[in-house]
């Protein structure tokens, strides 16, 4: 399974900037509110039907959540924390809104393509090989057609080793479920841990995998978690075998 | 068209057509024909006459620069039956959206493409260069490969050449839909203002 | 035949026996459009009368298997000129590298060009098998198909054996380097795709 499917599942969106201009332009929803937590949730669900996680493909998800989560919270957070460029509350939206219209713009010549394609439907092209007479092996006609020199340049061309590409963060996951999922699975075996202290020090699209993990433990039956009050801290405490002792030592949290 | 037949250019136009697997130009015709273009011109100018829609189960079309024969729709419920094959399946979403960004930007890369959707298009590009409607066109500076659209392409989309994709300005949202959408992505933003400092788990 | 064109049928019949390779049978055509065995046969009669020789560039011939459509014998030197040359259209860029790899490295193994390549050469490898420019050596201990360059890739190029071809060096970015071009190439291909390459299917 790939992502694409997962898109093709939804049926709502082909890509993060579709799924956000849409939600922007639908009048009662605000940006503020849109829920990506629902979007992963339905993922999950998504996932749960299948019966499998598949690590890779969900690694290849929250590469999409995460783009959501950043441009989010561009709009939310006061400060950047990462390094990023702080933007005005004004270049935010006016980058947002380029991006979205650029986005936009190809939406529509994709589904002008595909009207073109499905007006062509019944022009079929002939496809049969040539007759003999004309397939007859000419070998005294050959004559010199390529210049060598494009094999030497191609050559070349092969030995060159770029700097890495700078493709933004989302182009290429730094972190994966599997890397997250272990790190919290260490942290609980020491007992009850937060969710911030699971994710001290580490940039955005860590934080996201990292909940995602978290998802997967609860899912899993390893971990609970608990949170009073919104934005407050998140407590995460250990299930299972071995949990029982850590989770009476340090309490399991009043806001289940 | 005339009941007695076509003139003997438009006769060999016309094979020429029925045997060459791809569109072939008005140069190559005359070439191939050891014609006058002007003689070629009137020739194909017979052959248009003579595929007119309706008149035969084949159209003469003209596609990515040059003229090919191709069966007329009403024939398709029975080419279905006979050839047992599937017509060329509709593109999903994804693969649309890659394809019309290949297209426009031509020659343009897969993170070029990524960062115009926001979502990666490496599923959607593999189906694409799969199905032979793009093709790799060289390396950018960086060592990413790029991509264009191929003759196939412009073949099965039905387009003379790549200048009659329309200009994608046209569907730029109008003045007030813009201003409507800046304004809501300005009050989100000025928002944040007040907001107390969201966790790093939001 | 008149004027005003061909009865549906007979159109249908024309688009069927216009697509199909191989002559198809009365049966399968009455099959395929749908339609009683009489109307067929007076619908292949139209046909018979429009494509009467001298008529037009094609003729409705009548073989062991069925009907199927040729060439008029009058089309056949056009057709040769334009058909029956070898095929030398310039190379892509992708068929070029792959082109290059096995030129230089020969005998190497289809997973080993997409390696130095970062992306696959199926496609590529698939035209240049096709116009007999490589062709397989064997297989590799991994059970992979290897590739060569043929006498006709030495023709094509103007070169007289392979010793003639150019020293890449005058193309080396950094022609320094001491080690073996083969794990160079590879070496460069693994540092462009950023990431381990999937070991390929062979």
């Amino acid at each position: 399974m790939t992502v694409s499917e997962l898109e093709l599942d939804l049926e709502v969106f082909s890509g993060p900037f579709d799924l956000l201009l849409t939600l922007v332009l639908r009048e009662e929803v605000d940006l503020l509110e849109v829920e990506l937590a629902d979007v992963v949730v339905g993922y999950l669900d998504f996932l749960a039907a299948r019966g499998d996680l598949d690590l890779e493909v969900a690694t290849e998800f929250l590469v999409l959540i995460a783009a959501l989560l950043e441009l989010k919270s561009r709009l939310m957070l006061p400060r950047e924390e990462d390094g990023l460029p702080e933007l005005e509350p004004g270049e935010a939206a006016e980058e947002l809104l380029a991006r979205m219209l650029e986005a936009r713009r190809y939406r529509h010549a994709a589904q002008h393509l595909a009207r073109l394609l499905a007006g062509e439907d019944g022009h079929r092209f002939r496809a049969a090989p040539l007759p003999r007479w004309l397939r007859r092996a000419t070998a005294g006609d050959v004559v010199a057609a390529y210049d060598p020199t494009q094999l030497g340049a191609a050559i070349g061309g092969l030995l060159r080793a770029p700097a890495p590409l700078d493709l933004r963060h989302l182009a290429t996951p730094r972190v994966t479920v599997a890397e997250r999922l272990s790190h919290l699975r260490a942290l609980l075996r020491h007992g009850a841990t937060s969710f911030d202290d699971a994710v001290r020090g580490a940039d955005r699209v860590t934080v996201a995998v990292t909940l995602f993990a978290l998802l997967e433990l609860y899912k899993q039956g390893e971990a609970t978690w608990s949170q009073d009050e919104p934005f407050g801290e998140i407590r995460v405490a250990p299930l299972g075998r071995g949990a029982a002792a850590n989770a009476t030592a340090h309490g399991n949290g009043g806001g289940r | 068209m005339s009941g007695s037949g076509l003139s003997p250019l438009a006769r060999t136009l016309e094979a020429l057509l029925f045997l060459s697997p791809e569109p072939v130009s008005a140069e190559d015709l005359a070439q191939a024909a050891d014609a006058w273009p002007d003689d070629v011109e009137q020739a194909v100018g017979e052959l248009r006459e003579a595929y007119a829609p309706g008149a035969r189960g084949l159209l003469l079309r003209e596609v990515a620069g040059g003229y090919t024969l191709a069966t007329a729709p009403e024939a398709e419920p029975a080419a279905r039956r006979l050839l047992a094959k599937p017509r060329t399946p509709p593109l999903t979403p994804a693969q649309a959206e890659t394809l019309a960004i290949i297209a426009y930007l031509q020659p343009v890369s897969r993170p070029e493409i990524t960062r115009i959707r926001g979502v990666s298009a490496d599923s959607a590009s593999a189906t694409l260069l799969e199905r032979g409607l793009v093709e790799e066109a060289g390396r950018s500076q960086f060592g990413a490969v790029l991509y264009r659209t191929t003759p196939l392409f412009l073949k099965l989309f039905g387009l003379g050449s790549l200048d009659d994709l329309p200009d994608p300005g046209q569907w730029d949202p109008t003045p007030e839909e813009e201003a409507d959408l800046r304004e809501r992505l300005l009050r989100a933003g000025e928002q944040r203002a007040g907001e107390p400092v969201a966790p790093a788990s939001s």
